[in-house]
C-alpha cells in the first residue's frame, strides 16, 4: 500500500530551484534510500514531505489525503515522524523525556501514558538508564534516542536524515540492525539519507537518486549504481 | 536538590509567611508585601521565558490590570475584591488578543515589541483624562479592608500563591514539555507534533493573566493609581533581575532571586534615596557574563561535584 | 499585489493629510525637520552598531546621556561652551564605549542575543541609576544667547538653532556611508557586519572591528550628548526615551541602511509635530513611535525578511 | 613540510570528532577524502583556528599555530575556500578580491600584480567585477572564493569541497584551475567526487571516524581497494 507519494514537488529558494519536480512514492514496509551528491537537495526535500517548508508547487499525499500545505504538527499526528542531522537534545531533560515529547504530543497521550510508551521503545532499541542525563550519552545512543523519539510518534512513514554519520563501523552494524528491525515490526515505510553507500547497499530495498534538486533514477541499489547518469552526478564532468 | 531539604525549608518559609502578620509590625509587613508582589512578578515572567520568549513588557500588563481594577471600582461601583479577578480578566483578554499577533515574532522582536506596547497602553491611559484621570492619575476613598495591614498581606499572599501554583503546573505538566522543546529547536518541536502557536499563547495568556491580577492586588492595596507609578519600569526591570540571579526556567530561581534581592533594595533605598537601583543594574551583567545560570545554576554545580555540564 | 497598492494609495493619503496641515501651519513642518535631525542623529550610530555588530544596545540613549553629563560639567567647571566640547565628548564617549566593550559585551558576543538584550538593558540601568545617585534626579540646563536666534520669513517666525541636528544628521549619514565604502577599515567593517567568519578567513581581526565600530558608534553619540545640552534640560532619565525611538529608526530603514534612517525620521518627526500642533492631540506624539514600531516589526515579521543574525541554515 | 599536524584531537562540546589525526604537506596537493561525517571540515576548521585544539599539534612553517585566532592564521600564510564559500554578499566582486589582500600583511603591497593574476586564472570575474557578489551563482562565487582567498598569496591554499553544488562542466573547469594552481602553492582539498579529484591532486588522506586510514600517492589510491569499494565503486 502507497503510504506517501509525491507529485511534480518543487521548491525555489531566492530564485534558485533547490527541489524540481520530484515525483515519488513509499510503501509500507520498504525501506527507501535517498541519495545525491551534497548539495542535491536531499534534506530539503525531506523538509518539504515533513512540512518544514512549504513547497512552491506540486503535491504531497499520504495515504491517498492531500497535505501539501498541511502545517508540520499536523502531519507529526498523521504518522510522518522523522530525525535530523543535527540532533540537539532537549536540555534539562533526561533520555526518557526527550523521547517522550513525539508521544505526549503526536500522539496527545497523558505523561504517564507517553513515559510507558518512551519506556517500551526505548527497550526496543537497546538504550538503558532511562533518566540519565543526555550529555551523558554515547554518540549511538544519541543517534537513537534520536530515532527512538521519532518512533514515540508512532509513525507510519519515518525519515532518517544521515543517522549514521560520525558512527564507526561497528556501531553502524548495530544502528543498521536496528532500523531494519523497527522497519519490519512496524511494517515502516522509511527513508533514508545516507552518504555510505554500503550503508545503502546494506538496508535499503530501493533507492531514489537526486541531483541538482531533480530525481534523476529510481530502482534497486545495484541497478541505479550502475545508471551512466547516476555515475555522472557523482564523478562529475568525467564521462 | 535534596529533596527533604527543599520540604524542610519550605515548610519553614510557608510557616514563616503565615505568622508573619501575627508577629511582625507595619514596616516589615510592607516589605514581605513588596517582595512576594515582585517574586510573584518574576515567577510569571520566567514562566514564558521557558518558552524562549523574553518579556520586557510586564509593567505594561501589570500596569493595565491595575487601572481595570481601580477604575472597576471608582467608575462601575464594583467591589473592590471583585476588581481584583477582574482585573486579571481584562489582562488575560487583552494579552489574547495581542497574542494572536505578537507570538508570531522571535527573539529580540518580541521583545521590544512588548516594551512597546506596555508604552502604548501607559500614553493610552495617560490620555484618556476623563475616565483615567489623566497623569495626576484616580485615588480610592479607601484601601481595600479598610486598609488592614494584615489583610492586604493575606491578598498578596494570595496573588503570590497563584504565581507559584501556576508555575508548579507549568513545571509538573504537558506545558513544561511543550515549551522545552520549543526553547530548544523550534523546528523539530514541530515534527515532534508540538502546535508551537498553541502553547506560546496558552503561556503568554496565563502569564499575563496573573500580572493583571497582582496588579490589581497593588493598585488595592495602596488605593490610588498614576500612570508613572503603575507602569513603572520598576515592574519589568526587578522581577527580570531577580529570575535571573536567582537561574532561569524554575520556580525555585525567581524565588530566591526575589528574597535576596528584595531585602538587598529595601536595605539600600534606606541607605540611599536616588539611585539605588544601580545595584540590579550591576547585578544584571554580572549574572549575564559570569553565572548565566544564576545562583541556583551554582548550586546546582557545587552539588554535582563540578560534574555539572557546563555554559 | 493589491495589499502593496492599497498601502501606497494609504501613503499618499497621509501625506495628502500632511501638506494640507503643513500649508496651514508651516512652522509644523519646520519644526518636525528639525525634530527628525535630532532623532536621525542619535540613531544612525545606533544602526552602525547593529548592522555590524549585530547588537541591539539598549543603552544606547544612556551612553549619550553620559556624555550630556560629563560635558555639562566641564562646561560648568572650565566656563566653556558646550559647542567647543563637541570633539572631545565625542573623544572621552568613544574611550569609554571601547572600555565597556572590552568589559562587558566583547564577552557576550557569542551568546544568545536574549542574554546580549539584557546584558545591555543592564549597563543602561548602571549609567542611569548611577547618574541618579551621584547627581540626583535634578535637571540641568545650560542657557546659551544663540541658541534662542530666530528667523521671520514674512509673518512666520521660528527658532533655527535645532537645525544644527539636520545638518549633523546629514554629515553622520554621509560620512558614515565614505567611511565605510571608501576606506579599507571600512570596507573590513561592512565586510564583518556581513558574514564574520568570512572576514575572519581574510585576516580581519573581527573582535576588534567590534571594537573600533562600537567606539566610533559611540563616538557620535558622545558629539551628539554635548551638542544636546545646547537645546534641552538633562536628568538621568533623560535618554532612555532614545535608545526605543533610535531602534524604531533603524528598524524602519531597514538594518543596514544608514541614509534611509533619515527617511524614517523625517516621517516620525514631522508626524510627532502634527500631533504635537493641537491641544488635542498633543498628548498623543509620544505614542507615533510605539505604533510605528510594532506595525513596521509585525508587517516585516510577515515577509520574514529580518535577516539580523546573517543567513538562516 | 609547510604543514605537519600531530596527535590532533579536537571535537564540539563533549562530542570528539578528531581523535588522534597526523599528516603533514610539503610542496604538493593533498585531497583529503572521507564520508560526510568524518570529520574533515572539522580538521580544516582546527587548522583554521575556529576550533580549539584539544590536544596534539598543528605546525605551519615550523611554528605552532595551534591556538591562534583565525586572522592571525589567516595573515601567516594559509587561505582557505570554505565549502559555504562565506564571501560577503553585500559587496561586489573587486571589494571581495580587494579584501582578500588588505589584511595581509606581506601582500599588501603587491595587490594589484595578484589582482590582475587571479583575473586572468578568472576571466569571468573581470566580466562581473563590479557585480554584488551575493547576486551571482554559485559557480560563479565559488570562483571568487578562490580569487579571494590567492589574493592573499598563500603559501597554503585550502578548499573545502570546492565542486559541492556545482555543475559537471564547472567541475572540471575548477579542477583545471587547480591544477595550473598546484605549481605555484601547497593545496590541501577535501572531495566528494573522489575520482576527479585524483587527477588533480598528487597524494591522497582518507579520513574515517575522525582518524586517517588510508594514505598514499594519488594512484596507490585510486588502486586501494577499500577506496574503489567505498569512494569510486559507487
Amino acid at each position: 500500500m502507497t503510504k506517501l507519494r509525491t507529485t511534480d514537488l518543487t521548491v525555489h529558494f531566492m530564485g534558485l530551484v533547490a527541489v524540481n519536480k520530484v515525483s515519488f512514492s513509499m510503501d509500507e514496509g520498504e525501506i527507501l534510500g535517498i541519495i545525491g551528491p551534497n548539495g542535491a537537495g536531499k534534506t530539503t526535500f525531506i523538509n518539504l514531505v515533513s512540512g518544514i517548508i512549504m513547497p512552491s508547487e506540486g503535491k504531497v499525499e499520504y495515504k491517498g489525503r492531500d497535505i501539501t500545505y498541511m502545517a508540520a504538527h499536523e502531519r507529526a499526528r498523521l504518522g510522518i515522524a522523522r530525525t535530523y542531522q543535527l540532533i540537539h537534545p532537549l536540555e534539562n531533560l533526561s533520555l526518557i523525556e526527550n523521547v517522550m515529547v513525539g508521544s505526549i504530543f503526536a500522539r496527545g497521550n497523558s505523561l504517564r501514558a507517553a513515559r510507558r510508551k518512551a519506556s517500551e521503545v526505548c527497550a526496543e532499541l537497546g538504550l538503558q538508564d532511562l533518566d540519565r542525563d543526555t550529555s551523558r550519552l554515547t554518540i549511538l545512543e544519541i543517534k537513537k534516542m534520536e530515532i527512538a523519539k521519532a518512533l514515540a510518534n508512532e509513525p507510519e512513514v519515518l525519515f532518517l536524515d544521515e543517522v549514521m554519520a560520525g558512527l564507526n563501523v561497528d556501531e553502524t552494524k548495530d544502528l543498521i540492525a536496528t532500523v531494519q528491525l523497527v522497519a519490519r515490526e512496524r511494517a515502516l515505510a522509511v527513508g533514508v539519507v545516507e552518504h555510505v553507500m554500503g550503508v545503502i547497499r546494506e538496508l535499503t530495498h530501493r533507492v531514489i537518486v537526486l541531483e541538482a534538486g531533480e530525481l534523476i533514477a529510481q530502482g534497486p541499489y545495484e541497478e541505479v549504481s550502475r545508471n551512466p547518469r547516476v555515475v555522472q552526478a557523482y564523478l562529475g564532468g568525467a564521462a | 536538590m535534596n529533596r527533604n531539604l527543599a520540604r524542610i525549608l519550605a515548610a519553614l518559609a510557608g510557616a514563616v509567611m503565615v505568622t508573619l502578620p501575627a508577629l511582625a509590625g507595619a514596616y516589615p509587613l510592607q516589605v514581605a508585601r513588596n517582595i512576594m508582589l515582585y517574586m510573584a512578578l518574576a515567577v510569571t515572567w520566567d514562566m514564558l521565558l521557558r518558552s524562549g520568549q523574553i518579556s520586557f513588557g510586564i509593567a505594561g500588563l501589570f500596569g493595565l490590570g491595575a487601572y481595570a481594577s481601580i477604575l472597576a471600582v471608582l467608575r462601575a461601583g464594583m467591589p473592590a475584591l471583585l476588581s481584583i479577578p477582574f482585573a486579571a480578566l481584562l489582562s488575560g483578554v487583552v494579552a489574547l488578543i495581542i497574542g494572536f499577533l505578537i507570538l508570531r515574532l522571535r527573539a529580540m522582536y518580541f521583545s521590544i515589541v512588548t516594551l512597546a506596547l506596555a508604552e502604548i497602553f501607559r500614553i493610552v491611559i495617560q490620555n484618556l483624562v476623563d475616565f483615567t484621570g489623566g497623569p495626576e492619575g484616580v485615588i480610592m476613598k479607601g484601601r481595600i479592608f479598610g486598609g488592614s495591614d494584615s489583610g492586604i498581606y493575606w491578598l498578596t499572599l494570595c496573588g503570590l500563591f497563584v504565581a507559584l501554583g501556576a508555575s508548579y503546573w507549568f513545571e509538573k505538566s504537558k506545558i513544561h514539555f511543550a515549551l522545552t522543546a520549543i526553547r530548544n529547536n523550534e523546528v523539530s518541536a514541530r515534527t515532534s507534533g508540538v502546535d508551537i502557536f498553541r502553547w506560546l499563547l496558552l503561556a503568554f495568556v496565563v502569564t499575563s493573566t496573573i500580572q493583571g491580577f497582582l496588579g490589581g492586588i497593588y493598585v488595592q492595596s495602596y488605593g490610588f493609581a498614576t500612570p508613572d507609578s503603575v507602569f513603572s519600569a520598576d515592574f519589568t526591570l526587578l522581577p527580570l533581575a531577580m529570575a535571573l540571579l536567582g537561574g532561569i526556567h524554575s520556580t525555585v530561581g525567581p524565588i530566591l532571586g526575589a528574597v535576596l534581592l528584595g531585602l538587598a533594595s529595601e536595605y539600600l533605598k534606606l541607605q540611599i534615596p536616588y539611585g539605588h537601583l544601580v545595584v540590579y543594574g550591576i547585578i544584571i551583567i554580572i549574572v549575564i557574563l559570569f553565572m548565566p545560570q544564576g545562583l541556583l545554576g551554582l548550586f546546582r554545580k557545587a552539588t554535582r561535584g563540578g560534574k555539572g555540564r557546563a555554559s | 499585489m493589491a495589499v502593496t497598492r492599497r498601502t501606497g494609495i494609504l501613503i499618499v493619503l497621509c501625506i495628502a493629510a500632511a501638506a494640507i496641515i503643513i500649508a496651514w501651519r508651516p512652522t509644523v513642518l519646520i519644526y518636525g525637520i528639525q525634530q527628525a535631525g535630532l532623532y536621525a542623529a542619535i540613531a544612525i550610530p545606533m544602526g552602525l552598531v547593529l548592522g555590524i555588530v549585530h547588537i541591539v544596545n539598549l543603552a544606547h540613549g544612556e551612553f549619550m546621556m553620559v556624555a550630556a553629563y560629563a560635558t555639562y560639567f566641564a562646561c560648568k567647571a572650565l566656563g566653556m561652551d558646550p559647542l567647543l566640547a563637541v570633539l572631545p565628548a565625542a573623544a572621552v564617549t568613544a574611550g569609554f564605549g571601547w572600555i565597556v566593550f572590552q568589559l562587558t559585551i566583547k564577552r557576550a558576543l557569542k551568546a544568545p542575543e536574549l542574554n546580549q538584550l539584557i546584558l545591555t538593558f543592564g549597563l543602561g540601568i548602571v549609567m542611569s541609576q548611577g547618574v541618579n545617585l551621584l547627581f540626583t534626579s535634578q535637571t540641568r540646563k545650560i542657557s546659551l544667547d544663540y541658541v534662542s536666534a530666530s528667523m521671520d520669513i514674512g509673518d512666520l517666525s521660528f527658532g533655527i538653532w535645532s537645525f544644527v541636528f539636520v545638518a549633523v544628521a546629514v554629515v553622520y549619514a554621509y560620512g558614515l556611508k565614505f567611511f565605510l565604502t571608501r576606506t579599507t577599515l571600512g570596507k573590513a567593517a561592512l565586510a564583518v557586519g556581513q558574514n564574520p567568519r568570512g572576514a575572519a578567513i581574510v585576516g580581519i581581526d573581527v573582535n576588534r572591528v567590534y571594537g573600533i565600530v562600537f567606539a566610533l558608534a559611540l563616538a557620535l553619540v558622545g558629539g551628539m550628548g554635548a551638542l544636546f545640552i545646547t537645546k534641552a534640560a538633562i536628568f538621568p532619565m533623560v535618554g532612555a526615551p532614545f535608545t526605543m525611538k533610535s531602534f524604531c529608526l533603524v528598524a524602519v530603514a531597514g538594518i543596514g541602511n544608514i541614509p534611509g534612517i533619515l527617511g524614517a525620521s523625517v516621517l516620525l518627526g514631522l508626524s510627532e509635530s502634527i500631533l504635537r500642533a493641537f491641544r488635542e492631540t498633543r498628548g498623543w506624539a509620544d505614542i507615533v513611535f510605539f505604533v510605528l514600531i510594532i506595525v513596521v516589526i509585525l508587517g516585516r515579521s510577515l515577509k520574514w525578511s529580518f535577516p539580523l543574525k546573517g543567513r538562516k541554515a | 613540510m609547510i604543514l605537519e599536524i600531530a596527535g590532533l584531537e579536537t571535537g564540539y562540546g563533549k562530542l570528539r570528532v578528531l581523535s588522534g589525526v597526523s599528516l603533514s604537506i610539503g610542496a604538493e596537493s593533498v585531497g583529503l577524502f572521507g564520508p560526510n561525517g568524518a570529520g574533515k571540515t572539522t580538521l580544516i576548521n582546527t587548522i583554521m583556528g575556529m576550533n580549539r585544539v584539544w590536544k596534539g599539534s598543528v605546525r605551519f612553517e615550523g611554528r605552532d599555530i595551534g591556538g591562534l585566532p583565525t586572522h592571525e592564521v589567516a595573515r601567516a600564510g594559509i587561505a582557505l575556500v570554505p565549502q559555504e564559500r562565506e564571501l560577503f554578499p553585500l559587496m561586489s566582486v573587486a571589494d571581495n578580491l580587494a579584501l582578500g589582500a588588505a589584511f595581509i600583511p606581506h601582500v599588501v603591497s603587491r595587490k594589484e600584480e595578484l589582482l590582475e593574476q587571479v583575473l586572468a586564472l578568472f576571466p569571468i570575474l573581470k566580466e562581473r567585477y563590479r557585480q554584488l557578489a551575493g547576486t551571482m551563482s554559485g559557480g560563479q562565487q565559488r570562483q571568487v572564493a578562490i580569487g579571494r582567498a590567492l589574493m592573499a598569496n598563500p603559501k597554503l591554499l585550502i578548499l573545502d569541497e570546492p565542486s559541492l553544488g556545482l555543475q559537471p562542466s564547472i567541475v572540471a573547469e575548477v579542477f583545471e584551475r587547480l591544477g595550473q594552481l598546484k605549481k605555484t602553492v601547497s593545496i590541501l582539498v577535501t572531495e566528494q567526487n573522489v575520482r576527479e579529484s585524483l587527477r588533480a591532486v598528487d597524494r591522497g588522506l582518507v579520513l574515517e571516524n575522525g582518524a586517517i586510514v588510508i594514505e598514499g600517492t594519488a594512484a596507490e589510491l585510486a588502486r586501494n581497494p577499500h577506496v574503489e569499494r567505498s569512494y569510486l565503486g559507487i
